[in-house]
Protein backbone atom coordinates (compact mmCIF):
# COMPACT_ATOMS: atom_id res chain seq x y z
CA UNK A 1 0.00 0.00 0.00
CA UNK A 2 1.38 3.36 -0.97
CA UNK A 3 -0.14 6.11 1.32
CA UNK A 4 1.09 9.20 1.27
CA UNK A 5 -0.78 12.82 2.86
CA UNK A 6 -0.20 16.45 2.95
CA UNK A 7 -1.82 17.25 6.52
CA UNK A 8 -2.75 20.64 7.43
CA UNK A 9 -3.41 19.97 11.34
CA UNK A 10 -1.56 18.59 13.70
CA UNK A 11 -1.29 14.74 14.01
CA UNK A 12 -0.42 11.84 15.82
CA UNK A 13 2.03 9.72 14.01
CA UNK A 14 1.43 6.61 15.95
CA UNK A 15 -2.23 6.38 14.85
CA UNK A 16 -1.23 6.23 11.16
CA UNK A 17 1.76 3.97 12.10
CA UNK A 18 -0.29 1.58 13.54
CA UNK A 19 -2.98 1.59 10.96
CA UNK A 20 -0.26 1.38 7.95
CA UNK A 21 1.14 -1.55 10.24
CA UNK A 22 -2.76 -3.80 10.19
CA UNK A 23 -2.82 -3.08 6.87
CA UNK A 24 0.10 -5.30 6.00
CA UNK A 25 -0.06 -8.61 7.94
CA UNK A 26 2.90 -10.65 7.08
CA UNK A 27 5.12 -7.85 7.00
CA UNK A 28 8.77 -8.98 8.68
CA UNK A 29 9.82 -5.29 9.91
CA UNK A 30 8.47 -1.92 9.73
CA UNK A 31 11.30 0.76 10.47
CA UNK A 32 9.61 4.79 10.82
CA UNK A 33 10.66 7.80 11.01
CA UNK A 34 9.05 11.28 12.48
CA UNK A 35 10.68 14.51 12.68
CA UNK A 36 9.77 16.80 14.91
CA UNK A 37 10.12 20.79 14.98
CA UNK A 38 12.78 21.87 16.55
CA UNK A 39 13.05 24.73 19.25
CA UNK A 40 16.75 25.21 19.04
CA UNK A 41 17.85 28.29 18.22
CA UNK A 42 15.06 30.24 19.61
CA UNK A 43 12.65 28.96 17.02
CA UNK A 44 9.24 30.20 18.20
CA UNK A 45 6.96 29.07 15.05
CA UNK A 46 7.75 27.16 11.55
CA UNK A 47 5.84 27.32 8.72
CA UNK A 48 5.78 25.22 5.31
CA UNK A 49 4.38 26.36 1.98
CA UNK A 50 4.15 24.22 -0.76
CA UNK A 51 2.81 24.52 -4.14
CA UNK A 52 -0.04 21.84 -4.58
CA UNK A 53 0.19 20.73 -8.20
CA UNK A 54 3.92 19.91 -7.71
CA UNK A 55 4.26 19.12 -3.60
CA UNK A 56 2.02 16.08 -3.36
CA UNK A 57 2.65 14.33 -6.85
CA UNK A 58 6.64 14.77 -6.09
CA UNK A 59 5.67 13.36 -2.90
CA UNK A 60 3.72 10.34 -4.66
CA UNK A 61 6.94 9.78 -6.78
CA UNK A 62 9.14 9.52 -4.21
CA UNK A 63 7.27 6.46 -2.66
CA UNK A 64 6.33 4.72 -5.53
CA UNK A 65 10.11 4.90 -6.85
CA UNK A 66 10.96 3.77 -3.13
CA UNK A 67 8.62 0.83 -2.91
CA UNK A 68 9.75 -0.17 -6.04
CA UNK A 69 13.61 0.13 -5.49
CA UNK A 70 13.83 -1.29 -2.50
CA UNK A 71 11.04 -3.97 -2.81
CA UNK A 72 8.44 -2.86 -0.15
CA UNK A 73 5.35 -4.08 0.85
CA UNK A 74 4.26 -0.90 1.70
CA UNK A 75 5.00 3.04 2.17
CA UNK A 76 3.51 5.65 4.20
CA UNK A 77 4.62 9.04 3.88
CA UNK A 78 3.22 12.25 5.89
CA UNK A 79 4.36 15.70 5.81
CA UNK A 80 2.51 18.62 7.69
CA UNK A 81 2.69 22.02 6.26
CA UNK A 82 0.98 25.28 7.70
CA UNK A 83 2.37 26.52 10.94
CA UNK A 84 3.30 24.28 13.36
CA UNK A 85 5.29 24.86 16.96
CA UNK A 86 8.61 23.69 18.33
CA UNK A 87 8.27 19.61 19.73
CA UNK A 88 4.73 18.88 16.63
CA UNK A 89 5.70 15.99 14.15
CA UNK A 90 6.18 17.89 10.73
CA UNK A 91 7.15 13.94 8.91
CA UNK A 92 6.41 10.43 8.96
CA UNK A 93 7.89 8.13 6.73
CA UNK A 94 7.15 4.30 7.62
CA UNK A 95 8.10 1.29 5.44
CA UNK A 96 6.68 -2.36 5.65
CA UNK A 97 8.99 -4.57 4.29
CA UNK A 98 9.80 -8.73 4.74
CA UNK A 99 13.19 -7.59 4.93
CA UNK A 100 14.73 -5.55 7.85
CA UNK A 101 17.34 -3.90 5.36
CA UNK A 102 15.02 -3.45 2.62
CA UNK A 103 12.56 -0.87 5.61
CA UNK A 104 15.41 1.09 6.75
CA UNK A 105 17.23 1.68 3.15
CA UNK A 106 13.38 2.83 2.10
CA UNK A 107 12.86 5.24 4.86
CA UNK A 108 16.55 6.76 5.15
CA UNK A 109 16.18 7.46 1.12
CA UNK A 110 12.64 8.78 1.61
CA UNK A 111 13.59 10.92 4.18
CA UNK A 112 16.90 12.02 2.57
CA UNK A 113 14.79 12.79 -1.04
CA UNK A 114 12.20 14.85 0.85
CA UNK A 115 14.52 16.50 2.90
CA UNK A 116 15.89 17.92 -0.34
CA UNK A 117 14.11 17.46 -3.42
CA UNK A 118 10.38 18.20 -2.17
CA UNK A 119 8.85 21.35 -3.18
CA UNK A 120 8.44 23.04 0.50
CA UNK A 121 9.24 26.15 1.73
CA UNK A 122 10.45 26.84 5.28
CA UNK A 123 10.48 29.73 7.10
CA UNK A 124 10.88 30.39 11.06
CA UNK A 125 9.86 32.45 13.58
CA UNK A 126 12.72 33.91 16.10
CA UNK A 127 11.94 37.30 18.56
CA UNK A 128 8.98 37.71 16.41
CA UNK A 129 10.68 37.67 13.27
CA UNK A 130 10.10 35.45 10.25
CA UNK A 131 12.83 33.98 8.60
CA UNK A 132 13.05 31.53 4.88
CA UNK A 133 15.30 29.15 5.50
CA UNK A 134 17.51 27.78 2.67
CA UNK A 135 18.74 24.81 1.93
CA UNK A 136 21.44 22.81 3.88
CA UNK A 137 24.59 21.81 2.38
CA UNK A 138 24.32 18.27 4.56
CA UNK A 139 21.15 17.37 2.45
CA UNK A 140 22.78 17.20 -1.00
CA UNK A 141 25.25 15.15 0.76
CA UNK A 142 22.98 12.74 1.97
CA UNK A 143 21.22 12.41 -1.37
CA UNK A 144 24.43 11.98 -3.06
CA UNK A 145 24.47 8.74 -1.37
CA UNK A 146 22.34 7.13 -3.12
CA UNK A 147 23.15 7.92 -7.24
CA UNK B 1 -8.31 37.20 -20.65
CA UNK B 2 -6.66 36.49 -17.49
CA UNK B 3 -3.46 34.23 -16.32
CA UNK B 4 -2.17 33.56 -12.89
CA UNK B 5 1.18 34.49 -11.48
CA UNK B 6 2.45 32.13 -8.25
CA UNK B 7 5.21 32.97 -5.76
CA UNK B 8 6.54 30.77 -3.77
CA UNK B 9 8.84 31.05 -0.68
CA UNK B 10 10.63 34.36 -0.22
CA UNK B 11 9.39 35.71 -3.72
CA UNK B 12 6.01 35.89 -1.98
CA UNK B 13 7.52 38.49 0.53
CA UNK B 14 8.83 40.47 -1.92
CA UNK B 15 5.60 40.06 -4.25
CA UNK B 16 3.50 41.58 -1.37
CA UNK B 17 1.03 38.33 -2.21
CA UNK B 18 1.23 34.42 -2.84
CA UNK B 19 -0.57 34.86 -6.74
CA UNK B 20 -1.01 37.66 -9.29
CA UNK B 21 -3.74 37.71 -11.83
CA UNK B 22 -1.93 39.43 -14.96
CA UNK B 23 -2.66 39.99 -18.62
CA UNK B 24 -2.28 37.13 -20.77
CA UNK B 25 0.91 37.36 -23.11
CA UNK B 26 4.81 36.58 -23.89
CA UNK B 27 6.30 36.97 -20.22
CA UNK B 28 8.21 39.58 -20.72
CA UNK B 29 5.93 42.01 -21.26
CA UNK B 30 4.18 40.32 -17.93
CA UNK B 31 7.33 41.04 -16.15
CA UNK B 32 7.86 45.01 -17.41
CA UNK B 33 4.60 45.56 -15.66
CA UNK B 34 5.53 44.18 -12.26
CA UNK B 35 7.73 46.75 -9.43
CA UNK B 36 11.34 46.04 -11.42
CA UNK B 37 12.40 44.52 -7.63
CA UNK B 38 10.07 41.46 -7.94
CA UNK B 39 10.78 41.29 -11.75
CA UNK B 40 14.39 40.82 -10.92
CA UNK B 41 14.00 38.34 -8.05
CA UNK B 42 11.71 36.41 -10.49
CA UNK B 43 14.23 36.04 -13.22
CA UNK B 44 16.87 35.15 -10.32
CA UNK B 45 18.85 32.09 -11.90
CA UNK B 46 17.99 30.00 -9.04
CA UNK B 47 14.24 29.97 -9.75
CA UNK B 48 12.68 27.50 -11.32
CA UNK B 49 9.56 27.84 -12.94
CA UNK B 50 6.72 25.56 -13.22
CA UNK B 51 3.10 25.95 -15.99
CA UNK B 52 0.45 24.66 -15.02
CA UNK B 53 2.17 22.46 -12.59
CA UNK B 54 4.56 20.99 -15.00
CA UNK B 55 8.18 22.47 -14.07
CA UNK B 56 9.80 23.92 -17.36
CA UNK B 57 13.07 23.06 -18.69
CA UNK B 58 13.63 25.75 -20.60
CA UNK B 59 12.60 29.61 -19.43
CA UNK B 60 12.54 30.96 -23.08
CA UNK B 61 9.74 32.07 -25.06
CA UNK B 62 7.07 31.58 -22.30
CA UNK B 63 3.65 32.96 -23.37
CA UNK B 64 0.67 33.02 -20.74
CA UNK B 65 -2.87 32.11 -22.77
CA UNK B 66 -6.07 32.27 -21.01
CA UNK B 67 -6.07 31.09 -17.56
CA UNK B 68 -2.29 29.85 -17.60
CA UNK B 69 -0.56 29.78 -14.39
CA UNK B 70 2.90 30.20 -13.95
CA UNK B 71 4.73 29.19 -11.05
CA UNK B 72 7.94 30.36 -9.47
CA UNK B 73 10.14 28.07 -7.82
CA UNK B 74 12.86 29.35 -5.35
CA UNK B 75 15.55 26.58 -4.08
CA UNK B 76 13.35 24.33 -1.75
CA UNK B 77 14.40 24.20 1.77
CA UNK B 78 13.29 20.81 2.20
CA UNK B 79 11.16 18.82 4.05
CA UNK C 1 16.50 7.50 28.67
CA UNK C 2 17.64 4.38 27.86
CA UNK C 3 15.08 2.00 28.32
CA UNK C 4 15.44 -1.81 28.02
CA UNK C 5 12.64 -4.99 28.69
CA UNK C 6 11.87 -8.37 27.98
CA UNK C 7 8.14 -8.57 27.60
CA UNK C 8 6.49 -11.70 28.18
CA UNK C 9 2.78 -10.81 27.14
CA UNK C 10 1.80 -9.37 23.47
CA UNK C 11 2.36 -5.50 23.35
CA UNK C 12 1.29 -2.56 21.31
CA UNK C 13 4.65 -0.86 19.87
CA UNK C 14 3.17 2.27 19.57
CA UNK C 15 1.94 2.98 22.76
CA UNK C 16 5.88 2.48 24.07
CA UNK C 17 6.90 4.49 20.93
CA UNK C 18 4.51 7.49 22.19
CA UNK C 19 5.84 7.70 25.92
CA UNK C 20 9.41 7.12 24.69
CA UNK C 21 8.85 10.54 21.87
CA UNK C 22 7.10 12.19 24.88
CA UNK C 23 9.66 11.79 27.36
CA UNK C 24 12.34 13.28 24.89
CA UNK C 25 11.07 16.99 24.15
CA UNK C 26 13.51 19.32 21.68
CA UNK C 27 14.46 16.08 19.75
CA UNK C 28 15.04 16.24 15.91
CA UNK C 29 13.83 12.54 15.26
CA UNK C 30 13.16 9.91 16.18
CA UNK C 31 13.08 6.45 14.38
CA UNK C 32 11.88 3.21 14.98
CA UNK C 33 12.10 -0.71 13.83
CA UNK C 34 9.17 -2.79 14.77
CA UNK C 35 10.07 -7.08 14.00
CA UNK C 36 6.98 -9.08 13.84
CA UNK C 37 6.62 -12.68 13.49
CA UNK C 38 6.38 -14.22 9.88
CA UNK C 39 3.78 -17.13 8.96
CA UNK C 40 5.95 -17.93 6.00
CA UNK C 41 7.14 -21.40 5.34
CA UNK C 42 4.05 -22.60 7.59
CA UNK C 43 5.15 -21.37 10.68
CA UNK C 44 2.38 -21.53 13.50
CA UNK C 45 3.82 -19.78 16.07
CA UNK C 46 7.49 -19.05 17.72
CA UNK C 47 8.97 -19.64 20.92
CA UNK C 48 11.65 -17.45 22.18
CA UNK C 49 13.37 -18.57 25.51
CA UNK C 50 16.34 -16.32 26.98
CA UNK C 51 18.37 -16.98 30.25
CA UNK C 52 17.98 -13.93 32.66
CA UNK C 53 21.37 -13.55 34.01
CA UNK C 54 22.66 -12.88 30.56
CA UNK C 55 20.02 -11.10 28.40
CA UNK C 56 18.73 -8.38 30.13
CA UNK C 57 22.09 -7.04 31.18
CA UNK C 58 23.61 -7.99 27.52
CA UNK C 59 20.76 -6.04 26.08
CA UNK C 60 21.16 -2.89 28.80
CA UNK C 61 24.68 -3.00 28.08
CA UNK C 62 23.93 -2.84 24.18
CA UNK C 63 21.64 0.41 24.63
CA UNK C 64 24.33 2.09 26.32
CA UNK C 65 27.03 1.69 23.69
CA UNK C 66 24.27 2.74 21.34
CA UNK C 67 24.10 5.58 23.16
CA UNK C 68 27.09 6.42 23.20
CA UNK C 69 28.25 5.47 19.64
CA UNK C 70 25.62 8.03 18.08
CA UNK C 71 25.30 10.28 20.93
CA UNK C 72 21.33 9.71 21.41
CA UNK C 73 19.02 11.49 23.51
CA UNK C 74 17.20 8.13 24.42
CA UNK C 75 17.17 4.69 23.43
CA UNK C 76 14.22 2.24 23.77
CA UNK C 77 14.54 -1.47 23.44
CA UNK C 78 11.29 -4.14 23.91
CA UNK C 79 11.67 -7.45 23.47
CA UNK C 80 9.16 -10.39 23.25
CA UNK C 81 10.31 -13.61 25.39
CA UNK C 82 7.75 -16.81 25.15
CA UNK C 83 5.31 -17.99 22.93
CA UNK C 84 3.79 -15.99 20.15
CA UNK C 85 1.72 -16.17 17.21
CA UNK C 86 2.64 -14.88 13.52
CA UNK C 87 1.98 -10.87 13.41
CA UNK C 88 3.03 -10.33 16.89
CA UNK C 89 5.78 -8.09 17.49
CA UNK C 90 8.71 -9.37 18.54
CA UNK C 91 11.35 -6.77 18.82
CA UNK C 92 10.98 -2.64 18.92
CA UNK C 93 13.85 -0.26 18.72
CA UNK C 94 13.69 3.77 19.10
CA UNK C 95 16.56 5.97 19.12
CA UNK C 96 15.72 9.38 19.59
CA UNK C 97 18.13 12.01 18.49
CA UNK C 98 18.63 15.45 17.38
CA UNK C 99 20.10 14.28 13.68
CA UNK C 100 18.29 12.20 11.93
CA UNK C 101 21.38 10.13 10.73
CA UNK C 102 22.39 9.11 14.39
CA UNK C 103 18.86 7.59 14.93
CA UNK C 104 18.94 5.42 11.81
CA UNK C 105 22.44 4.64 12.77
CA UNK C 106 21.98 3.63 16.06
CA UNK C 107 18.43 1.56 15.44
CA UNK C 108 20.03 -0.35 12.30
CA UNK C 109 23.38 -0.88 14.95
CA UNK C 110 21.01 -2.09 18.23
CA UNK C 111 19.14 -4.38 15.23
CA UNK C 112 22.37 -6.39 13.75
CA UNK C 113 23.29 -6.57 17.37
CA UNK C 114 20.17 -8.07 19.07
CA UNK C 115 19.90 -10.07 15.93
CA UNK C 116 23.42 -12.05 16.09
CA UNK C 117 24.18 -11.40 19.90
CA UNK C 118 21.72 -11.36 22.10
CA UNK C 119 20.67 -14.27 24.56
CA UNK C 120 17.36 -15.67 22.90
CA UNK C 121 16.82 -19.63 21.38
CA UNK C 122 14.29 -19.43 18.84
CA UNK C 123 12.40 -22.48 17.62
CA UNK C 124 9.34 -22.52 15.36
CA UNK C 125 6.32 -24.77 15.38
CA UNK C 126 5.78 -25.93 11.74
CA UNK C 127 3.19 -28.56 11.07
CA UNK C 128 2.87 -29.15 14.77
CA UNK C 129 6.52 -30.01 15.32
CA UNK C 130 9.05 -27.35 17.16
CA UNK C 131 12.23 -26.87 15.38
CA UNK C 132 15.11 -24.96 16.69
CA UNK C 133 16.06 -21.59 14.50
CA UNK C 134 20.33 -21.68 14.06
CA UNK C 135 21.80 -18.46 13.17
CA UNK C 136 21.75 -16.94 9.72
CA UNK C 137 24.83 -16.02 7.84
CA UNK C 138 23.13 -12.86 7.02
CA UNK C 139 23.18 -12.03 10.99
CA UNK C 140 26.85 -12.20 11.18
CA UNK C 141 27.44 -10.50 7.50
CA UNK C 142 25.32 -7.57 9.04
CA UNK C 143 27.34 -7.09 12.05
CA UNK C 144 30.55 -6.82 10.41
CA UNK C 145 29.49 -3.36 9.01
CA UNK C 146 29.72 -2.19 12.42
CA UNK C 147 33.28 -2.85 12.70
CA UNK D 1 25.60 -29.38 49.00
CA UNK D 2 23.62 -28.78 45.61
CA UNK D 3 24.30 -26.77 42.70
CA UNK D 4 22.23 -26.17 39.56
CA UNK D 5 22.91 -26.62 35.73
CA UNK D 6 21.03 -25.07 33.53
CA UNK D 7 20.44 -25.93 29.34
CA UNK D 8 19.33 -23.58 27.35
CA UNK D 9 17.89 -23.91 23.39
CA UNK D 10 18.37 -27.63 22.32
CA UNK D 11 20.37 -28.71 25.12
CA UNK D 12 17.14 -28.44 27.22
CA UNK D 13 15.14 -30.97 24.49
CA UNK D 14 18.45 -33.40 24.93
CA UNK D 15 18.19 -32.90 28.52
CA UNK D 16 14.39 -33.13 28.87
CA UNK D 17 13.97 -30.26 31.14
CA UNK D 18 15.38 -26.94 31.83
CA UNK D 19 17.52 -27.32 34.36
CA UNK D 20 19.03 -30.26 36.92
CA UNK D 21 20.66 -29.67 40.55
CA UNK D 22 23.56 -31.59 40.80
CA UNK D 23 26.10 -32.67 43.86
CA UNK D 24 28.87 -29.60 44.10
CA UNK D 25 32.70 -31.10 42.82
CA UNK D 26 34.41 -31.10 39.59
CA UNK D 27 32.06 -30.40 36.43
CA UNK D 28 33.88 -33.88 34.80
CA UNK D 29 32.78 -35.66 37.83
CA UNK D 30 28.84 -34.02 37.90
CA UNK D 31 29.30 -34.31 33.82
CA UNK D 32 29.82 -38.30 34.38
CA UNK D 33 26.91 -38.88 36.51
CA UNK D 34 24.44 -37.28 33.35
CA UNK D 35 23.30 -39.38 30.64
CA UNK D 36 26.05 -39.91 28.20
CA UNK D 37 24.45 -38.11 25.18
CA UNK D 38 23.55 -35.41 26.87
CA UNK D 39 27.16 -35.30 28.59
CA UNK D 40 28.69 -35.00 25.26
CA UNK D 41 26.39 -32.95 24.03
CA UNK D 42 27.16 -30.25 26.98
CA UNK D 43 30.67 -30.43 25.94
CA UNK D 44 30.13 -29.08 22.24
CA UNK D 45 33.01 -27.14 20.85
CA UNK D 46 29.88 -24.54 20.21
CA UNK D 47 28.71 -24.56 23.67
CA UNK D 48 29.46 -21.08 26.22
CA UNK D 49 29.17 -21.72 29.48
CA UNK D 50 28.19 -19.02 32.64
CA UNK D 51 29.20 -19.53 36.14
CA UNK D 52 26.37 -17.47 38.13
CA UNK D 53 25.65 -15.35 35.52
CA UNK D 54 29.81 -14.66 34.70
CA UNK D 55 30.04 -16.06 30.94
CA UNK D 56 33.38 -17.82 30.98
CA UNK D 57 36.65 -17.54 29.17
CA UNK D 58 37.80 -21.20 30.04
CA UNK D 59 36.55 -23.83 30.29
CA UNK D 60 38.77 -25.71 32.39
CA UNK D 61 39.25 -26.59 35.87
CA UNK D 62 35.29 -25.97 37.07
CA UNK D 63 34.49 -26.31 40.44
CA UNK D 64 30.82 -26.06 41.50
CA UNK D 65 30.12 -25.11 45.47
CA UNK D 66 27.24 -24.87 46.98
CA UNK D 67 24.49 -22.70 45.13
CA UNK D 68 26.50 -22.32 42.11
CA UNK D 69 24.66 -21.89 38.54
CA UNK D 70 26.37 -23.67 35.61
CA UNK D 71 24.53 -22.33 32.24
CA UNK D 72 25.24 -24.30 28.67
CA UNK D 73 24.86 -21.87 26.50
CA UNK D 74 24.43 -22.98 22.87
CA UNK D 75 25.05 -20.59 19.83
CA UNK D 76 21.75 -18.13 20.06
CA UNK D 77 19.48 -17.73 16.97
CA UNK D 78 18.93 -13.91 17.42
CA UNK D 79 16.10 -11.53 18.36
Amino acid sequence: MIDVRLLTEQFEPGQFIGAFTAAHPGLGGICSFVGEVRGAGGVEALELSHYAPLTLPGMAALAQTASDRFGLMGILILHRTGQMAPGEPIVCVSAASTHRRAAFDAVDYAMDHLKSQSWFWKREKRAGQWHWIEPRADDYADLSRWD
Amino acid sequence: MAAKLVFLGRLADIAGMTERAVATGPLETILADLPPELAVALLGERIRLALNGELLVSHGGIVLGEGDELAFLPPVSGG
